[in-house]
């Protein structure tokens, strides 16, 4: 038996992650490189991919011409307006469901049915009722941003740490105010996270809003590249809804930051 | 004020888990009652708090409450129940907020209850910022600047480390004795029980009934760490209660 | 058995030739074995056609299709349907409130909306052709689906619109439309739709093209012979119904279906014969409102070496 | 003072939910009855609305023509082929994301870049990828399902107790092991909720599916309905899609119910 | 087999937690480590079990574990950490599947540790069936049926109620006077300290460092509920952590 001893072996540390950003962007470099090479040398046809390079100069065309903008700006007024009006009905009615047990026996049912409705398949319909003007788009974004948003207003509602709601009940607090200031808050982690899925499915409406009649808007853009095989403007459509796609995600991730800097 | 129950029962969907409880708790005393796990301790405290209302016998208030008291019943948890997105003045001021008061005499009772339980220069803090004595402090200071008539504390203490346990204790005692209040003080330890209670209530397994009450007349602030004399009366209820306690451990399953 | 080859179709009465020629045997006479192959829309069946899924399919030449041609993947090599002055063919329609407020001819179209599935379809060439010999502007409304148009026209919120007499009579009939005008009378000729294939197919399967190409005219005689000639006389028109209904509106109960199928009559080309200066034009036109490139020739787009051409 | 005192009040009770099912019934059934009362006497006009009991007409003629079958059946098989791929690699790939920092750093922007691109954008080009046949539609269907099984399965790896991981490593136990016995038991409640999302996607994306060159299919039955603005043929095949819906919930209901009996 | 600790020392992020430890755990005693929260405690018996390295100094193991061994250092959790997918006999079972073991001896090695700790009738009960007494019963069983050389634990019983608490030590004190073992106990609670541990170890407040090591000779079997001898210790132990524990929770602000 040695009297030296030996060192106690190292066996914890897996299961946890080190932040590497810089893989991220050496991935997406890779997939364009890759690209760029494959169309260029022929490997990949034309029909399949349009090559990066192309699409970029694309891009650089609709943004000199001013074009962009002229796309860009109502299909972001139309994604502002329908996300909001479907955001913040969604949340009045996932908090009428989460509070009353007869809104919630009567509407839960109700929205698990109308959630695996495709939009796509009302179209037809949606000119009817909103005509083809911006109502109908607003509508459509409205109405596929609603379903999420119920789902997860009421869910957070529901998982508001009822011990706190006790403790506002056993202070006499009255109901209004046990709502304003102990379920509102405490359900916005949830509600904030359920717009950031929302908000996503948003943007993917935005292109079948646009289907109808809209002449401007990247979602038209896209549906125009498409019927007209043209893979380097449709790329630039989708790369533009993307970016716009990450870049509301990290506006949401701001937000949770400064509004819940109380969570650890 | 008093609190008095007269052949308290109640039961949980068809299962009972008091049994004709008869209990007073007396104008400036502390009652603590102890009893093995899942006997109805918290269903009673509830009871005595107006957030359940009992199947079969009442809970009476007798007496007025004193001059200036905006919650007669004042709960303090065993898990805080602080806001965590209030600071800790924010969190005391939260139970003031529905009754008409100025906002400067808020300010001045906030700074006076945040002032006897130490936590001035926390006022701005967190709740995730303090440990976990000092949320506790918090949710005491909460339920005393309600001016309560009588203190429901469910197991305040058994979320904390025993260090601090015993710190909060000698906070507990230093409140009582420079102002009696009364209180219903439910917990598990023993040593607790024995070092704040002026009664003692122990229930037995569920069911929950009255097995024996226990009167300590030694004054609050002359009882210490480990003294023997409460010792004595520790074991009683620890003999009291340990068959209880594996019985009840060991019913679990088949209930 | 023949060459497997895949008919790439819709389920419209223009595409009758393919379903008689299938239904008669003629395919399999040329020594074809045909799979026909059923699409929603005109444009994904021109990528599969592109990707060579599809062998040969016939569609209304679109932008997409001059695009894909110009990216090497197909050739236009036959016609299909054409208006012909005489005959009925496709509608102008407005809507029931246009036509109180006055639209009630062509001339009358100025700034008026017209409805199209999207920029450089056959509905934004004809809009556009009517318009200039108007002379008047309209503006277009992109609404994707045909299903879309029609609900924006009945319920007033597009003015205009033109479309194949099948869906175009039922929807005057029920009154919340009027027909005022024929496409005919402003593109006489005009060259609806043409059979197409890839580029692959037309320069180096030339015996299989043909072959394909003779079977398919046999079935559009037939089918002018029965339904525009009445050669046959009502018998023949019924058992032409019959073995149309098979794939169109299959659905609906025979007695609905016929009348759909016979409203829907229009000439198809009698041995695939294309209109090359019809498609001369649509091709201009195209590039003169940039929706493809300036410099693809006709000949990108055309092999004329399989059937007889008109009017080039 | 009165010494017989008076009755503690009560004051709790608020915030909970008693389950009144039969409420949702009757929602459901007032709707129709209010549709069907509106489109009779033609408050509602016959162009927004179809009316009720002529939806229920025409989806009996569809089951008694024997065309119910012809059209679900190849439905159920592209869902089950599309979400079964999807739903696999997606779980597959979040594991990975899940355990392995440098996979988490290389694809997680990469699935944020794509999960708000918008399927239908990419229709044309799914043909030239993947075919007309079953292919592209299998492949429609699964690249929707696996962005948010993606998304849902790493975040429930990493929701997974850590504790109980470190209790792994503790008893010396093999990376292996620690994965199949604690890290993917522990995740299984977190994927099966990301999987009623990804499924209710499945069904929405079916009609987009079925856009590309199908005769048969739910889908295709709405689509064809929608272009010949038939209300009430695309109302039974929207009803249908959504009865399934509610179906692939209930059953994910059943599954959790069994697999995860463990929880409290 | 026994641990030997020299000079270790450790710091998170640039924040020094633990200075200079020097410390031995021989064969067959508990030891028992109490201090401030915060002071590094866990981080300490992390070391000693091999899941976290010592920024300085070592932590040695000297001598061979004992005949049979399958896992030298085990842990029991403070949060039990029991798999609630698997039943009480598969999660003890659970440790014994990545050794080759025959199917019929790992089932009478987990029906052996289960009678052991008196759970045999619970064999198939799930952990959310279970009281936490109950739970931590199973996890002593788990760490049990591995036969370790050391047992690292890790306030075992803090996550309990103090009646539980009495009763699981009183078993603790049965299997150790069965077959003694050697083990690390952290805890806070020096009631605990002095009724298990043969030394006990005072760490001061952050950075933790060597306060005083204090031996306690009176056997365990021979010790009970509110001794008064160990009282005496108990009260000693208090004198020198009340301070340390006080100015602790103030610091946590500033820090
Ligand atoms: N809302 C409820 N619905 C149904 N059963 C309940 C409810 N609340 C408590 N119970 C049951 O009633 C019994 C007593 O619960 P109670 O919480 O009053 O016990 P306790 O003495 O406080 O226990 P502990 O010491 O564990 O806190 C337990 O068996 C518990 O499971
Ligand atoms: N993984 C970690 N990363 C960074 N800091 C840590 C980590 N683990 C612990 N700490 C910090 O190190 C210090 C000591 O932690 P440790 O858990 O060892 O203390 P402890 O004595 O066990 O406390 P307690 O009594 O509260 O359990 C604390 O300040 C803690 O915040
Ligand atoms: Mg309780
Ligand atoms: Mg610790």
């Amino acid at each position: 038996m040695d009297n030296q001893g030996s060192k106690v072996v190292f066996r914890g540390g897996g299961f946890t992650h080190q932040s590497r950003r810089w893989v991220g962007f050496v991935v997406f470099a890779a997939l364009l490189l890759l690209a760029e090479w494959g169309t260029r040398t022929g490997v990949i046809s034309p029909l399949t991919l349009p090559r990066p390079s192309d699409v970029l100069q694309t891009f650089g065309e609709l943004y000199s011409s001013g074009l962009l903008f002229q796309h860009l700006i109502p299909s972001l007024l139309r994604l502002l307006v329908g996300a909001a009006l479907g955001a913040s009905l969604g949340i009045g009615v996932g908090f009428l469901i989460g509070l009353f047990s007869f809104v919630r026996a009567g509407l839960v049912p109700l929205v698990a049915a109308i959630f695996p409705i495709p939009k796509i398949a009302l179209l037809p319909l949606f000119v009817i009722w909103f005509g083809i003007d911006e109502g109908s788009k607003y509508a459509l974004i409205a109405f596929g941003t609603f379903t999420p948003t119920v789902v997860a207003t009421f869910a957070a509602v529901d998982n508001v740490d009822r011990t706190l709601i006790r403790m506002g009940q056993s202070f006499g607090l009255d109901w209004f105010s046990i709502v304003r200031k102990i379920v509102l808050p405490g359900a916005m982690p949830g509600i904030l996270a359920g717009l950031r899925i929302s908000l996503a499915i948003a943007i993917i409406l935005l292109v079948a809003a646009e289907m109808l009649g809209a002449e401007y808007g990247i979602g038209a853009y896209i549906l125009e590249a498409g019927s007209l095989y043209d893979l380097e403007r449709l790329f630039a459509g989708v790369v533009i809804l993307s970016v716009l796609g990450v870049l509301v995600s990290a506006v949401i991730g701001v937000i949770e930051r400064r509004l819940l800097d109380w969570r650890t | 004020m008093e609190l008095r129950l007269a052949g308290v029962g109640h039961s949980y969907a068809g299962r009972e888990v008091l049994r004709d409880i008869d209990l007073k708790v007396p104008e400036g005393e502390i009652v603590c009652i102890v009893g093995p796990s899942g006997c109805g301790k918290s269903t009673l405290l509830r009871m005595m708090g107006g957030l359940e209302q009992p199947a079969r016998g009442e809970v009476l208030q007798v007496g007025q409450p004193p001059q200036g008291c905006l919650n007669p019943l004042t709960f303090i948890f065993q898990d805080f129940a602080l806001l965590p997105w209030r600071s800790v003045a924010g969190n005391v001021s939260l139970v003031l907020e529905d009754h008409p008061i100025g906002r400067d005499e808020a300010r001045a009772m906030v700074a006076d209850v945040l002032g006897r339980t130490r936590l001035t220069e926390f006022a701005d803090a967190l709740p995730r910022q303090l440990s976990g004595g000092m949320k506790q402090r918090v949710a005491i200071a909460r339920a005393l600047v309600v001016r309560p008539a009588v203190l429901l504390m469910d197991e305040p203490l058994s979320a904390l480390d025993s260090q601090t346990r015993e710190l909060l204790m000698e906070d507990l005692v230093g409140l009582w004795t420079r102002q009696p209040f009364t209180a219903v003080y439910v917990t598990h330890n023993l040593a607790e029980a024995v070092r704040l209670g002026h009664r003692i209530v122990v229930l037995s397994r569920r069911p929950g009934e009255l097995r024996e009450v226990v009167s300590l007349d030694k004054p609050l602030a002359d009882r210490g760490y480990g003294d023997a004399d409460l010792e004595v009366t520790q074991k009683h209820l620890w003999e009291l209660m340990r068959a209880e306690a594996a019985a009840a451990d060991a019913e679990l399953l088949r209930g | 058995a023949g060459r497997k080859i895949t008919v790439g179709a819709l389920r419209f009465t223009s595409h009758a030739g393919s379903f008689i020629a299938f239904e008669r045997g003629y395919f399999a006479e040329a020594g074809l074995e045909v799979e026909l192959k059923f699409f929603q829309a005109a444009q994904p069946m021109a990528v599969a056609i592109a990707s060579g899924d599809v062998d040969y399919a016939i569609t209304a030449i679109s932008g997409g299709l001059v695009s894909l041609a110009d990216k090497g993947a197909i050739k236009v090599i036959g016609g299909a349907l054409s208006e012909e002055p005489g005959i009925d063919g496709q509608k102008i329609l407005a809507s029931d409130a246009a036509f109180q407020a006055g639209l009630t001819a062509p001339a009358a179209l100025d700034g008026k909306s017209f409805g199209m599935s999207t920029a450089g379809s056959s509905f934004h060439y004809m809009g556009s052709k009517v318009a200039a010999a108007e002379g008047v502007s309209l503006s277009f409304k992109p609404l994707q689906k045909v299903g879309a148009i029609i609900g924006a026209l009945k319920s007033g919120q597009i003015d205009a619109w033109s479309i194949v007499p099948h869906i175009a009579k039922p929807l005057a009939a029920s009154g919340a439309v009027h027909i005022i005008g024929d496409i005919a009378d402003y593109l006489p000729d005009y060259q609806v739709t043409t059979v197409f294939t890839s580029a692959t197919n037309a320069a180096d399967e030339r015996d299989m093209t043909g072959d394909y190409l003779s079977a398919y005219a046999r079935g559009v005689a037939d089918y002018n012979a029965t339904m525009i000639a009445q050669e046959s006389g009502q018998a023949g028109v019924d058992a032409m119904v019959d073995l149309i209904h098979k794939y169109v509106y299959t659905d609906r109960p025979r007695e609905t279906a016929a009348a759909s199928i016979i409203n829907g009559t229009m000439r198809l080309n009698g041995g695939a014969a294309l209109n090359v200066a019809s498609v001369r034009d649509q091709l201009k036109w195209f590039q003169s409102e940039g929706l493809v490139d300036e410099g693809i020739t006709l000949e990108t787009l055309l092999d004329t070496s399989y059937v007889e051409t008109l009017g080039s």
